[in-house]
């Protein structure tokens, strides 16, 4: 047990020290996750709109497959954007493997069926004739998405916490295409793996609790934000 | 505990002005060199004077031999012969040089149900076979397994049964499997040095010549693809192999652990390594 | 228009002027809300047709700028009253400070001025629905759609109301639509009245005359005429139909041919069902041959001067009116099974 | 009883007798479902104060057993209308065809037969509103909760819904408490009326003598008795109150003293304010010295016989009642702003 | 590219040579995944629904701790898992390291929050007065959380899939309490990851499409099941 206090000391110390390197561990953790988590926001909210409101064929389907996604093992994913950003592979010109870039396209990749699956929900659950109200109040489509999305928003928060959660925490994919090289793609969660294959324990879950703290901190600006007025007087 | 690299800021200044079109190459290599901490200490020396940077894949030596196969990396430091030398042949790669060796160790519980301490390899590897200890292997198709594949065969057993465990994990792990598991296992000097602290496991055999774990450095060629940089694999390759490099390696851990974790070895016959 | 392979509604015709004001009048479930949704082209449903506005085909954009719909539960977003009673205007595009200016009139004429930074989630039901009706009251569009807008309004507020909004609609050049139970409302409010019965328009016309005309069993059931006569049993040539209010028992057997005027129609025989006091009145069920009959006496029927249930009564028609070419059976069926107390 | 720091009802004293019905009036946001849910225990706000329950304090078990509720919105499960009208039967532990059997003749008298195995999610609103009671009275509970049960119900289905109530509830030892915005529900379904204001009872007895004797501004403008006239006007010792269906402008210069009743008062002079016409009727706002008072003649008023808006008119009042106590100022304020056309 | 189709050709000849070994795999991985999913639900529903419903003080910090909780890393569970575990750790004494039980502990950790997280969110999503009517109706305290669950279900399940997807698909904890011993603990994400290191990339592609294939069919029954009525006439 003394291992995890040690963990706690030492993540305090690296805290403090304010050792070079753990900062920029730090700061390219939440560079890497927010952008991921961005990226995916902005490709499966309007997919989870779709797949929520809009009536089309092979709409369970969509879903079903959006729901299937959130269980897709990002080793596999990072496999997947590896193979693609192989020097040999379709993707090889542009360099990206073993840099940030690619940790955001794997990542992103993870985090967007659980947007989708989760906005579906979320849209889901808001009255039908929410949409139907605000346009006979002449919204245009747009302006009554904005809405229904401010209606919705503390389950789309919920979602947007999951997809954070879900790409912050992750490290297969992010081993794969970053590479865990020094100074450059090394992310939390690669170090701690580093530690514990390293045998320093301590170290280990001394990053994962720096992690936890800044999911903490992610979490809490967006519970903030989620308790704001959403329609300001 | 300590950072875990000792990188330190040149590591992480260039990083900022490295452009993936210029001087950079991708070294594959075995879990065991940046575990020990090796690579840390040696590659911003390299990147500074050479104005290359190194991007490091730690891998399995499979993996490692398979991304250079297949052009994806531009050297390999790698340390499973038999393999290295069938790949060479291939013909895709270029030159194969020696740079440095450990030595592996039979490692198990300090009770030593199968009366191993004090035997050769091979005998022990019988012993245990026989005892049906429990033996944790890696059975990841790295350099260690590899080698301990090689010494089952010198003993004469086909391993098998539930006292057999394969861990399929790196060095670390499995070290840790057969702690807690109390069982044999095989592991490098360098990996048991650096995690023994939090280890119930023992040296039992060691000092064959038949348990050295020697490492390659082996340089891509535009054969395996077109973009390898040839010309960035050939300057780390002879930079490791330079004097002043394998001072540094030989240096390496003998602060902290009272002796050196690899000894230099270029420009050696690895025929004679270890007498 | 249609739900999957059900027909909902089939107008073939309806307009309103602008200025002008039309209630649409139906039982629950005939296809009101339904087509309300529909002229403002916003269904979901299967539509086929075409809606006009100012005579030239109506898109959807245009549609939206022109509409303000009140739909039948008061749909508010999450918020205060002020915000929620300004996003009309809002989505409109005004700014926030004119919003308010606009607004604050209507906000006063429903009281809900004292409201006006209140969290929606802490209304009563009846003020949500005030909400709902001032946001669109204060848009002020060209076509106002309301569902059953005065419907948890207590009865002050709603005729206050009514006058404000006659008040506001007379000159103005807004064509409104009114989803309404209430012939009252009609009356108040709307020059013409549709009555929608199972999704098609039965009569349409101005509405003293469409209220008081009924032209089949269903519309007459619809405006309150829920007593109906077939021939067999009055003798005229055309079923008749009369307001429980002017169906009474004949209780004083002396009480026969005399004082009878022109309208009235000769007593018809019947069985005494069940007799249910309503405090300010009585009703009384009675099963003739020609189907089920309601009564409604003024006051308290003294239970001595009643005969028992099953006994036999006569009962005099006053004020009944006669149909065209219709034949009672979906009628007394829809009359027909009222549980006895369970 | 509180929400936060807001005292949302204080009621010293309420009880209904099984087999009676109380009914309760109010203006909206006067707190009657608040009541209605602090009475079954149903309220998550701070309730301070004791219920009983056939004279013992009640528990939430025995209370969960005792009443069923209506509420105000129709709150229906994900299904089908039979699976939620049932569920309350279903929820005290009846087999599923029993359920069935029991909740028959309800769904039968609602008409909702042909609805049985329709998702609730394809119901109009008046529809759900029917499966919403029904669900309620095949419960056969103890203690009957409506709140405001009938609204969105179409007018024949209203009545013959009332006269059913009426019928099923008399004989049964049910208390029942109805919350309606409707003068006539609460004289058809209930023996006494509680009049609630502002979360406090302001009055409570017969429903006949509660409903025409208003005691005070608040309950007359509640019922109707919208006109308010204070004693320097009349020249009374107490305030009168009567409704717009009793005042009247004196049109014809001649139609003086003449015809005067007992209870009438001497003409109140005032300017005309605006007029509104209401099909049936024609509302017309008077400003007088005393505050606003409304007039409703019935018919079109033909627009020449009226004077100008802002010309001088005078008010005759019929059948107003004295107020015993009040004095007439949040009354005026009450009235007094009403938007003039956006 | 060929990687992935090899990796599809590798995957049909996995499944359908009947090879025990890719059995014993797939039965694993779908045994401890869905225990832990199981485990998730039954201390995350009620937590969660406390959590929605209940009122106390310290409920958002909660919600917020459930929230950060999505983001905790499953190598840092793993590790606290294995820590706790270890002979020298308090539950030393019962030799869980290495077992299918480890794995299923560390999993049920990870899914936890998740299910806590968004059942939270799918319960307040329900009209507040929907468990009054219920209760309004005689169903006592169990039956009204019944059936406040039937109506919440669309999003619950959505939740579900997203706990059973995040345990199903996780490599860090599952690999380090469970070692990844084949024919004990190797389950398809270790199988990958492994098939990775030994540079047999179509043969890690095919076992992340083999998972991929349960997680559908798992998906596909939560959605058949979802779909059903939840009021039986
Ligand atoms: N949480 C709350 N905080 C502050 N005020 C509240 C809260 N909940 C309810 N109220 C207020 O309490 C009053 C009583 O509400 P209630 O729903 O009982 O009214 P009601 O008499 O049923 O009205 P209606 O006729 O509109 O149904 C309303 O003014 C309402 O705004
Ligand atoms: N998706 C659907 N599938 C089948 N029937 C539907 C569907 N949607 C609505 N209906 C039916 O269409 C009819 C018309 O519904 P609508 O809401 O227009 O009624 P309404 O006249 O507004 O009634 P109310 O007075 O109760 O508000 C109802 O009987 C309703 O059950
Ligand atoms: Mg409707
Ligand atoms: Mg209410």
């Amino acid at each position: 047990m003394d291992v995890l206090f040690d963990g706690f000391v030492d993540a305090v110390e690296l805290l403090l020290s304010g050792d070079e390197d753990s900062w920029t561990i730090i700061a390219l953790t939440l560079r890497v996750s927010l952008t991921a988590t961005a990226i995916a926001l902005l490709v499966g909210l309007p997919l989870g709109a779709i797949v929520a409101l809009a009536r089309f064929p092979g709409r369970r389907v969509l879903l079903a497959a959006a729901n299937t996604g959130m269980g897709m093992p990002p080793v596999v994913v990072g496999l997947f954007v590896t193979v693609l950003l192989w020097r040999s592979g379709p993707l090889g010109g542009l360099g990206l493997l073993y840099t940030p870039t690619a940790m955001i396209v794997a990542q992103a990749a993870i985090a967007t069926p659980v947007v989708i699956a989760l906005v579906a929900a979320a849209l889901q659950q808001v009255d039908p004739d929410f949409r139907v109200q605000m346009q006979a109040l002449g919204a245009n489509r747009v302006r009554a998405f904005a809405a229904l999305l401010g209606e919705a928003r503390l389950p789309l928060f919920a979602g947007t916490m999951a997809a954070f959660g879900a790409v912050v925490s992750e490290v297969g994919a992010a081993q794969m295409v970053g590479g865990n090289l020094v100074g450059q793609t090394r992310v939390l969660t690669t170090a701690a793996v580093l530690a514990t294959s390293r045998g320093q324990f301590s170290l280990a879950i001394a990053f994962g609790l720096i992690l936890l703290l800044i999911a903490f901190g992610v979490n809490l600006s967006l519970t903030l934000v989620q308790q704001q007025r959403a329609v300001p007087r | 505990g300590t950072a875990p690299s000792a990188g330190g800021p040149s590591a992480s200044a260039s990083a900022a002005s490295a452009a993936p079109a210029e001087k950079s190459l991708i070294l594959a290599t075995t879990t065991s060199t940046q575990d020990s901490g090796l690579l840390d200490e040696l590659l911003p020396v390299f990147t500074r004077e050479s104005g290359w940077q190194v991007k490091t894949v730690a891998v399995g030596s499979g993996q490692a031999i398979e991304l250079g196969r297949r052009g994806e990396a531009d050297a390999l430091l790698v340390h499973s012969p038999e393999a290295e030398e069938k790949f060479v042949a291939e013909g895709s790669a270029g030159a194969r040089r020696l740079v440095m060796h450990n030595d592996f160790v039979l490692l198990g519980p300090k009770a030593d149900p199968a009366g191993v301490r004090g035997t050769s390899s091979a005998d022990a590897m019988k012993k245990i076979a026989n005892a049906e200890a429990v033996f944790v292997s890696r059975g990841d198709e790295s350099g260690t397994h590899a080698k301990e594949k090689g010494l089952w065969s010198q003993a004469g057993v086909t391993p098998g049964g539930s006292w057999y465990q394969s861990t399929g994990q790196g060095m670390g792990a499995t070290l840790r499997v057969a702690g807690e598991k109390a069982g044999y296992t095989l592991s490098d000097r360098a990996t048991y040095l650096t995690q023994r602290d939090s280890l119930e496991l023992e040296v039992l055999s060691e000092g064959d010549p038949g348990l050295l774990n020697v490492y390659h450095v082996i340089e891509m060629t535009q054969k395996a693809g077109g973009r390898v940089r040839a010309d960035g694999a050939k300057a780390f390759a002879d930079w490791m192999v330079a004097p002043a490099t394998q001072r540094l390696i030989g240096e390496f851990g003998r602060a902290k652990f009272g002796q050196p974790l690899f000894t230099p070895d270029a420009g050696k016959d690895e025929a004679k390594l270890g007498e | 228009m249609r739900a999957g392979d059900r027909e909902l509604l089939s107008v073939p015709e309806l307009d309103v002027a602008s200025g002008r004001t039309l209630a649409v009048l139906g039982p629950n479930g005939a296809g009101k809300s339904t087509l309300l949704r529909a002229l403002g082209l916003l269904s979901s449903h299967r539509v086929s047709g075409v809606i006009l506005l100012d005579g030239r085909p109506a898109t959807r954009p245009l549609m939206r700028h022109a509409i303000t719909a009140v739909l039948q539960r008061p749909i508010l977003r999450r918020g205060t009253v002020a915000a929620n009673v300004i996003s009309g205007l809002r989505f409109r595009g005004m700014s926030r400070r004119e919003a308010r200016l606009r607004a604050w009139p209507w906000m006063e004429a429903l009281g809900l001025v004292p409201f006006a930074d209140r969290d929606i989630r802490s209304l009563s039901i009846g003020e949500a629905q005030r909400v709902s009706i001032t946001r669109a009251l204060a848009v002020g569009p060209k076509v106002l759609l309301l569902d059953e807008p005065f419907t948890g309004l207590d009865s002050t507020t709603r005729a206050d109301l009514i006058a404000d909004l006659r008040a506001a609609l007379s000159g103005q050049p807004t064509a409104t639509i009114l989803v309404t139970h209430d012939r009252q409302e009609a009356l108040a409010l709307a020059e013409d009245t549709a009555l929608l019965i199972g999704g098609r328009i039965r009569q349409h016309g101005p509405t003293t005359e469409v209220l008081d005309h009924p032209s089949d069993a269903d519309t007459a059931r619809l405006l309150g005429y829920t007593n109906l006569l077939p021939p067999a049993l009055t003798g005229r040539t055309h079923p008749l139909v009369a307001r429980p209010e002017h169906t009474h028992l004949i209780l004083d057997p002396s009480d026969g041919p005399a004082g009878q005027r022109d309208d009235d129609v000769r007593p018809v025989p019947g069985t005494l069902r069940r007799t249910v006091a309503l405090g300010i009145a009585t009703r009384v069920d009675v099963d003739t041959a020609g189907g089920p009959l309601t009564c409604l006496h003024p006051g308290d029927l003294p239970g001595t001067s009643l005969p028992p249930v099953g006994g036999d009564v006569r009962v005099r028609v006053r004020q009944a009116r006669a149909l065209a070419g219709v034949d009672g059976n979906g009628w007394t069926a829809g009359l027909g099974s009222r549980p006895s107390a369970s």
